[in-house]
């Protein structure tokens, strides 16, 4: 992993507060081209306000947000979107009242830049379609690709989500607890999914998680989030070990054997 | 979601060919009843653009559509100006205001954003009622006469009849080209936006400036249908630009089903005919409205042709 | 019998999420619901507390036929539920979300704001801020802390886990264990090492039916049993 | 025997909706003595309202449903100036005579006239003319203005100020001229502004429900107390005076476009009578009008023999017709009818608690009424 | 200064009024999220309920000062029973129809009931006439337009705040679903939150009765100042609500006293530039 160390996102020093809570603190983190790197840490931490403050949904307090050296932290999200960075979302965040097919199609139109078609029929464009149905067969949504939305469970709309993400490929991949809501075989299947893409195309993965399977399976680095700081980074066995972690985030072993 | 659109096509080609030769089987009066639901069923299919579709619910849309009925009204009336012409100015006219208008109204979202619309509404209706000199004031503009189509036509459209096909084929004209917008991958990203315009951020598309486009375009497409209101009534008056006047493509949407393409059509026709029929057996016309109105909105949960084609699609 | 589910059949519009549904609870008993996603976990909870009432069949809570009974009434009876998507008032203050659904009537109180905050140190600290701050781990916590000042003697709980770093799955999990002494438990969840570890007994669900019962020993012990009626393929 | 089809377009619903009901009132009472007396050529009238909502477009909308769909004879009605701007170009297209019974603006009977739009009502150059007499007989010299802020208003004060400078060299006028917005309910800050600036006199030409409140809140505040003349052009109408009751200070200079008490004849007695018997209240000018228009329209069929649209429209032209208010003649060249306002000074009743004008003036209509020659109406042929 | 002064009561009795009216208007949507188009139809009703106990039955202004708000929340009652609870899962937006409908409705059955003519209600001895206030005369009646204003705020804020029945109002308004879930009866609290946002509105009717002509229609301007009232405030925001309506007072007061020739837009000019500055108004949550 050593070799191939091209920093793809820096931040410096990112911080948010919220009155008097700085939610995020002074974080500075890396990420390198290709890598699956993992952010987790107890409720409350700051990972997803860290993620809004990267992918332009927050403003940040003071620091700054490089991706490939240009500072884009305080960018409207579409810009940060077309740079190169796409997210999911912790809470649900589909289109309830669009098909399936069409949720994955709002993302296509965007990246393959035919938003601007005024008077060309979407219905006819077969490779929209086309696209649309690939994505959503490698989540398994395929069967489901002409339903409304609104009308899946919530592990199903979970795994929209990610295919939101995926239809504009970004080449980093910020998902926000991408498993939270889907059974451990579906998990099994996302983690496989993601291994995949990452071999295909370097995507550049940052993924947090509650789910230990997920981060320790999939992650190569992993960084601890606590208080809004960073609390541990390293590799997944490494940081696993570290006692603060340990009584920070994951609690004493004996209570959790499964 | 299992529209058979072919059957709609045919019913669609049928009633305008029902309306093509509506002065040979409806009463003569019909046909002003006919132009009024076609101009204001354009003006409410305009204004849907923004409100079915990107989700913003504007309160200012009788600006564009007075205004077009203005420009329209001020071409005739100075330089007898063809009317293709003046038409033409009517939907640039609309689009143009709502450009301006629209870049400081869709900073905000939700009530807010209807406020604001409503705001500038309002002070283009009161530029026109206090510069008489330029607007005729409260008084509007009148006294004009509608000469030449142009482009090379020779239609005597001092004929009410003639003039009602003229309204037609522009209406339906004007609507092929709405809905082909509404099926357009720009239409998509419209939807998209209506529910969750921060989604459609994330994707990477600038939500503010789409839905500037979109208000414009709504603009012009209203402005167009007051082009088309100004020669018919015979007047651009100040009341076009009020914002009772907003209202009307409002209520027209949702009584006729803001998610349907023709439902702001349907509500514009059931509106003027309820009206038209209300007013000739009674003059407490508001009470059998209102009552009716209410039991439409209460009992058709997604406007008249909304849940017509629900239940079609259950049943089919 | 504290909640007994007879055949019920509920529909959204026009479409099914459970065909014929039957399961019991026992007073004292912590039981969990299993099933892949869209199985109707979720839809058969909101039956039994009236949110999304069956068109067929029974649900009786000690006996009673509750099973048309608007949803607050049978809240007030002591059916509680937490719902997947935690669901705070995020414009009121943490306290406020607790004060409103704090139980006032005849049956006994078990459950103060008091004896919640203890309970939850983390609620108590953020007591006067508006929900909507909180993470999403500390809303679960402010969930299950408002469903218990309800004063069930049915707690129910879709899906407690989810998205809650693990020290905190302890700490809900000796949550659970401490109130099952006391109340009766139906809850869903898809870890399921979770799941079993809590449960006495659980139900499986695939598309709208039961379609396994059983100790949840047994299920622990079984892998094959798992894969029968959890995985993909299953489903 | 097949009726006679009267159309009529009023106010009905809404604001000024009371004007509307009066109207329908005055035509309703003409028709029932027309009909109960045999008829017109042995037929019997019959009137179909509508509601012109107080916008033109609606009204013009309304006057085809009329003349296509109901196939009216004759129309009548119109409240507003803005709606008689309107609609007044397209009556030619209907071809059917129109009898303009309210709206007051001069253009119906001046730049926008034309063969078949007649006008039986007071307009604003006559009303106001007698407003500057009485102004120019007050000896006040400075005036300002309330008005409402549409046409109405600022043609009101624009002809104020010319009449009254033509009839007085000295009298000097405000150019801070306050025009509330048409149904503004908070007048204080302008009565506080003409309090402040206190002129000689205040030319009021706010109406209706807007004059009520303007009334009741420059009472409030003392406005009646000073010492400037106030001269309301619409303030006798009988809505204001009946609703104002004894809230209307005395001693200011009221004007009406018809007077219930202004007009010694037979016909306006029994008019009287029969409308108090039916409505419990004197008519108001808007009554007459329409009340006179009907009657107008039977003289003008009984003349022409026939009912033919555009014989009756050639009959109507320089046509004498007995009416409440007197013999009323259509002005031959523009069509308008020559008819004055009455004004007064309100004075305690002592029989009511309403109003009663006392001194009474009411202005024939050669002192008030401008020469053809300003009207800037051509009827051509 | 004289003038400064009178502008200034003026414009406090004027925010006073409008906050009486917009305040029901807030409430109604920010609880039952419905806009409601018939609020000045029911404001106009307090009015000529006023009109009617108070003139035609001969009973004291006061009693009808009391009587017109419960008889308001009374018809409010039947109208959310038989119409409003039925569109509350519906797009906010079907709420401006049937309201508009119920517009209609309630301003033709006045006219039915009242006739069109206008009318007028006097006030009581005890509240006319003017008094001596920082060296000049101010109607007595403003200043308790003014009181009444700040008596019915502190009340309903009291009420919001400080009792358990406002915060399960307000809790119904953020989520009816969970709401039910915590045992709270969602319609029965609806009903209540409709004839409590009624019942004001009918107060303000009958506090604007002696200063105010009575006619149909009179709640067609004050619906749309209250509209803007809410907004340049922040929706759902009681604080704001009563700035709102202080901003607008003063707008209109000290507008049409210095500005006269721009009193027709003068409010939607306040609105704007409010809005282009606050985007969610004064008091409004901000996004962060
Ligand atoms: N808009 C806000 N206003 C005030 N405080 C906030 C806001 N958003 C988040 N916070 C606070 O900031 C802290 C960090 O929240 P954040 O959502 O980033 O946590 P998280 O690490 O994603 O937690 P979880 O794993 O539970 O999702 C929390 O204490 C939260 O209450
Ligand atoms: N509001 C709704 N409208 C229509 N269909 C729905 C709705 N909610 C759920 N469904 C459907 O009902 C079925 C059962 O859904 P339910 O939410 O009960 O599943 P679940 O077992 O809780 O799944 P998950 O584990 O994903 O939460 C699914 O097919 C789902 O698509
Ligand atoms: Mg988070
Ligand atoms: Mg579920």
């Amino acid at each position: 992993m050593a070799e191939q160390t091209t920093p793809i996102l820096t931040t410096e020093d990112l911080t948010k507060r919220f009155g008097g809570l700085a939610a995020v603190d002074g974080v500075s983190i890396q990420l390198n081209e290709g890598e699956i790197v993992a952010l987790i840490g107890p409720n409350g931490a700051g990972k997803t306000t860290f993620y809004n403050m990267v992918s332009g949904r927050m403003t940040p307090t003071s620091g700054r947000v490089l991706l490939r050296g240009t500072d884009i932290a305080g960018k409207p999200p579409h810009e940060i979107a077309r740079a190169g960075i796409g997210r999911s979302f912790q809470i649900t965040n589909v289109f309830n009242e669009l098909t399936v097919r069409e949720n994955v199609q709002v993302a296509l139109v965007s990246h393959r830049g035919k938003s601007l078609r005024l008077f060309s029929i979407l219905g006819r464009d077969k490779a929209l379609h086309r696209e649309a149905d690939e994505i959503l067969a490698r989540l398994g949504l395929e069967s489901m690709a002409g339903l409304r939305t609104g009308t899946l469970s919530y592990g199903d709309k979970r795994l929209l989500e990610l295919a939101i993400v995926l239809a504009i490929e970004p080449e980093i991949v910020m998902l926000d607890e991408p498993t939270a809501g889907l059974t451990p075989d579906e998990t099994t299947a996302v983690i496989e999914l993601i291994r995949t893409l990452r071999a295909e195309r370097s995507y550049t993965f940052f993924i947090t998680e509650h789910d230990m399977e997920v981060v320790f399976g999939l992650a190569e680095r992993v960084l601890v989030m606590h208080r809004g700081q960073l609390l541990a980074t390293g590799a997944p066995e490494e940081v696993q070990k570290n006692p603060e972690v340990r009584r920070a985030y994951l609690g004493d072993e004996e209570d959790s054997a499964a | 979601m299992t529209r058979q659109p072919g059957l709609i096509a045919a019913l669609i080609a049928v009633l305008l060919v029902a309306l093509w030769f509506l002065p040979a089987w409806a009463p003569y009066f019909y046909i002003f009843v006919a132009a009024e639901i076609l101009i204001l069923g354009l003006f409410a299919a305009g204004f849907n653009l923004v409100f079915g579709y990107t989700g913003m619910l504007s309160l200012g849309h009788a600006a564009f559509f007075g205004f077009g009925a203005y420009v329209t009204a001020m071409l005739l009336l100075h330089f007898e100006t063809p009317l293709a012409l003046a038409l033409i100015a009517s939907l640039a006219g609309g689009g143009l205001l709502a450009l301006v208008i629209g870049f400081f109204c869709v900073r905000l979202t939700e009530v807010y954003f209807t406020m604001l619309t409503l705001a500038f509404g309002m002070m283009v209706f009161s530029v026109a009622q206090q510069w008489r000199s330029f607007t005729g004031g409260s008084d509007g503009i009148t006294g004009f006469t509608v000469g030449a189509f142009g482009l090379g036509l020779d239609l005597n459209l001092g004929n009410p009849a003639v003039y009602y096909h003229l309204t037609l084929v522009i209406v339906t004209l004007a609507a092929i080209c709405l809905y082909l917008i509404t099926i357009s991958p720009f239409g998509l990203i419209l939807r998209a936006m209506a529910e969750n315009h921060e989604r459609v951020a994330f994707t990477g598309i600038p939500v503010r400036r789409y839905r500037l486009y979109s208000f414009a375009i709504s603009g012009a497409f209203s402005g167009l249908a007051g082009g088309l209101f100004a020669p018919f009534t015979r007047v651009a008056s100040p009341e076009t630009l009020h914002w009772s006047q907003s209202a009307e493509p409002v209520l027209m949407s949702i009584l006729g089903g803001s998610a349907t393409f023709l439902g702001p059509f349907i509500g514009s026709a059931i509106f003027v005919l309820l009206e038209t029929w209300i007013t000739s057996f009674t003059d407490r016309w508001m009470l059998f409205l209102g009552i009716a109105l209410a039991l439409m909105v209460m009992y058709l949960r997604r406007g008249l042709l909304g849940t017509a084609l629900d239940r079609l699609t259950r049943r089919g | 019998m504290m909640l007994e589910v007879e055949d019920i059949h509920t529909y959204y519009g026009e479409s099914r999420a459970l065909s014929g549904v039957s399961l019991a609870v026992d007073e004292g008993e912590t039981v969990c619901l299993l099933g892949r996603n869209g199985a109707g976990k979720t839809t058969t909870l909101s039956s039994v507390v009236g949110i999304v009432p069956p068109s067929q069949g029974t649900v009786r809570f000690r006996g009673e036929d509750i099973t048309r009974r608007p949803a607050h009434a049978i809240t007030r009876m002591g059916i509680c539920l937490v719902p997947e998507d935690r669901r705070i008032f995020g414009d009121l203050s943490v306290a406020e979300n607790l004060e409103v659904a704090l139980y006032r009537g005849p049956r006994q109180a078990t459950w103060s704001l008091e004896r919640v905050f203890d309970e939850f140190p983390v609620i108590a600290e953020f007591k006067d801020r508006p929900g909507k701050t909180l993470s999403g781990g500390e809303q679960q916590m402010l969930a299950i802390a408002r469903a218990l000042v309800g004063q069930p003697e049915l707690l129910l709980l879709d899906e407690p886990s989810e998205g809650l770093a693990p020290v905190i799955v302890h700490q809900i999990g000796r949550l659970l264990a401490s109130l099952s002494a006391s109340t009766t438990i139906l809850f869903t969840d898809q870890n399921l090492a979770f799941a079993l570890k809590h449960a006495q007994r659980c139900y499986i669900l695939a598309k709208g039916e039961v379609v396994y019962e059983g100790p949840a020993a047994t299920l622990r012990e079984d892998p094959e049993l798992q894969e029968r009626y959890l995985s993909v393929a299953a489903g | 025997q097949e009726p006679i089809h009267i159309g009529a377009i009023y106010i009905l619903s809404g604001v000024g909706s009371t004007y509307g009901e009066f109207a329908q009132n005055g035509a309703n009472l003409a028709i029932d003595e027309i009909n109960e007396d045999g008829g017109v050529l042995g037929r019997p009238l019959e009137i179909t309202f509508e509601d012109s909502q107080l916008e033109a477009q609606t009204a013009i909308q309304a006057m085809r449903k009329l003349v296509y769909q109901d196939g009216v004879d004759v129309l009548m009605g119109l409240d507003s100036s803005g709606v008689a701007t309107g609609v007044v170009p397209v009556v030619p297209e209907v071809e059917t005579p129109f009898i303009i019974t309210h709206a007051a603006t001069p253009d119906a009977t001046g730049k926008l006239c034309n063969q078949w739009t007649y006008r039986n009502s007071v307009n604003i150059p006559q009303n106001v003319m007698g407003a500057a007499i009485m102004a120019d007989e007050s000896g006040a010299n400075s005036w300002t203005t309330v008005g409402p802020d549409y046409a109405f208003g600022h043609q009101s004060w624009e002809y104020f100020q010319r009449y009254l400078g033509e009839l007085n060299p000295d009298a000097t006028f405000s150019d801070e001229p306050s025009f509330p917005a048409f149904g503004t309910e908070d007048f204080t800050p302008f009565i506080n502004t003409v309090m402040s600036n206190q002129p000689d006199g205040v030319f009021i030409s706010v109406w209706g429900s807007d004059l009520v409140n303007f009334t009741r809140q420059a009472n409030d505040l003392g406005f009646f107390d000073e010492d400037f003349e106030v001269l309301m052009s619409l303030g006798a109408a009988t809505e204001v005076l009946n609703a104002l009751g004894e809230q209307m200070p005395t001693g200011v200079t009221v004007g009406t476009r018809y007077w219930y008490g202004a007009h010694d004849n037979e016909m306006n007695k029994a008019f009287v009578e029969a409308y108090r018997e039916r409505h419990e209240t004197p008519p108001s000018y808007n009554a007459q009008n329409a009340y006179s228009a009907v009657y107008a329209y039977k003289a003008a069929i009984e003349k022409a023999g026939e009912v033919d649209k555009a014989a009756i429209r050639d009959a109507l032209k320089g046509m004498s017709y007995q009416a409440p208010m007197g013999e009323v003649r259509f002005r031959e060249g523009d069509n308008q009818a020559l008819v004055g306002p009455t004004y007064g000074v309100t004075a305690d009743d002592p029989d009511s608690e309403l109003r009663r004008l006392d001194p009474q003036r009411s202005f024939a209509a050669e002192d008030v009424t401008p020469p053809l020659s300003e009207t800037g109406c051509n009827l051509g042929g | 200064m004289e003038s400064f002064v009178a502008a200034l009561m003026n414009s406090l009795a004027l925010g006073m009024l409008l906050f009486l009216i917009a305040i029901g208007l807030n409430i109604i949507f920010g609880v039952l999220n419905i806009i409601n188009f018939a609020h000045g139809a029911l404001y106009m009703l307090g009015a000529y309920i006023t009109y009617t106990v108070g003139v035609l039955a001969g009973v004291s202004f006061w009693i009808a000062l009391f009587a017109a708000p419960l008889i308001v929340a009374a018809i409010a009652v039947v109208i959310e029973r038989l119409m409003l609870h039925r569109i509350y899962d519906r797009p906010i937006t079907d709420s401006l129809l049937l309201t508009f409908a119920l517009l209609l409705i309630i301003d033709e059955a006045v006219r039915w009931i009242w006739g069109s003519t206008i009318h007028v209600v006097d006030p009581p001895a005890s509240l006319s006439g003017t008094v001596l206030l920082l060296g000049t005369q101010q109607p007595v009646y403003g200043l308790f337009v003014i009181a009444m204003g700040l008596i019915v705020g502190l009340g309903l804020w009291g009420f919001f705040s400080g009792t358990r029945a406002g915060r399960v109002m307000r809790a119904a308004a953020i989520d009816r679903k969970m709401s039910r879930l915590v045992g709270i009866d969602v319609p029965l609290v609806f009903t209540a939150v409709f004839a409590l946002g009624a019942g004001i509105a009918g107060f303000g009717g009958a506090i604007a009765t002696p200063i105010r002509a009575i006619s149909p229609a009179m709640g067609a301007n004050i619906i749309v100042e209250s509209f803007i009232v809410v907004v340049i405030g922040g929706l759902g925001s009681f604080p704001g609500a009563f700035l709102g309506a202080l901003v607008l007072g003063a707008i209109n007061g000290f507008g049409s006293r210095y500005l006269p020739e721009f009193n027709l837009v003068m409010p939607y000019l306040g609105m704007a530039l409010v809005l282009l500055l606050k985007p969610h108004g004064l008091m409004g949550r901000t996004a962060s």
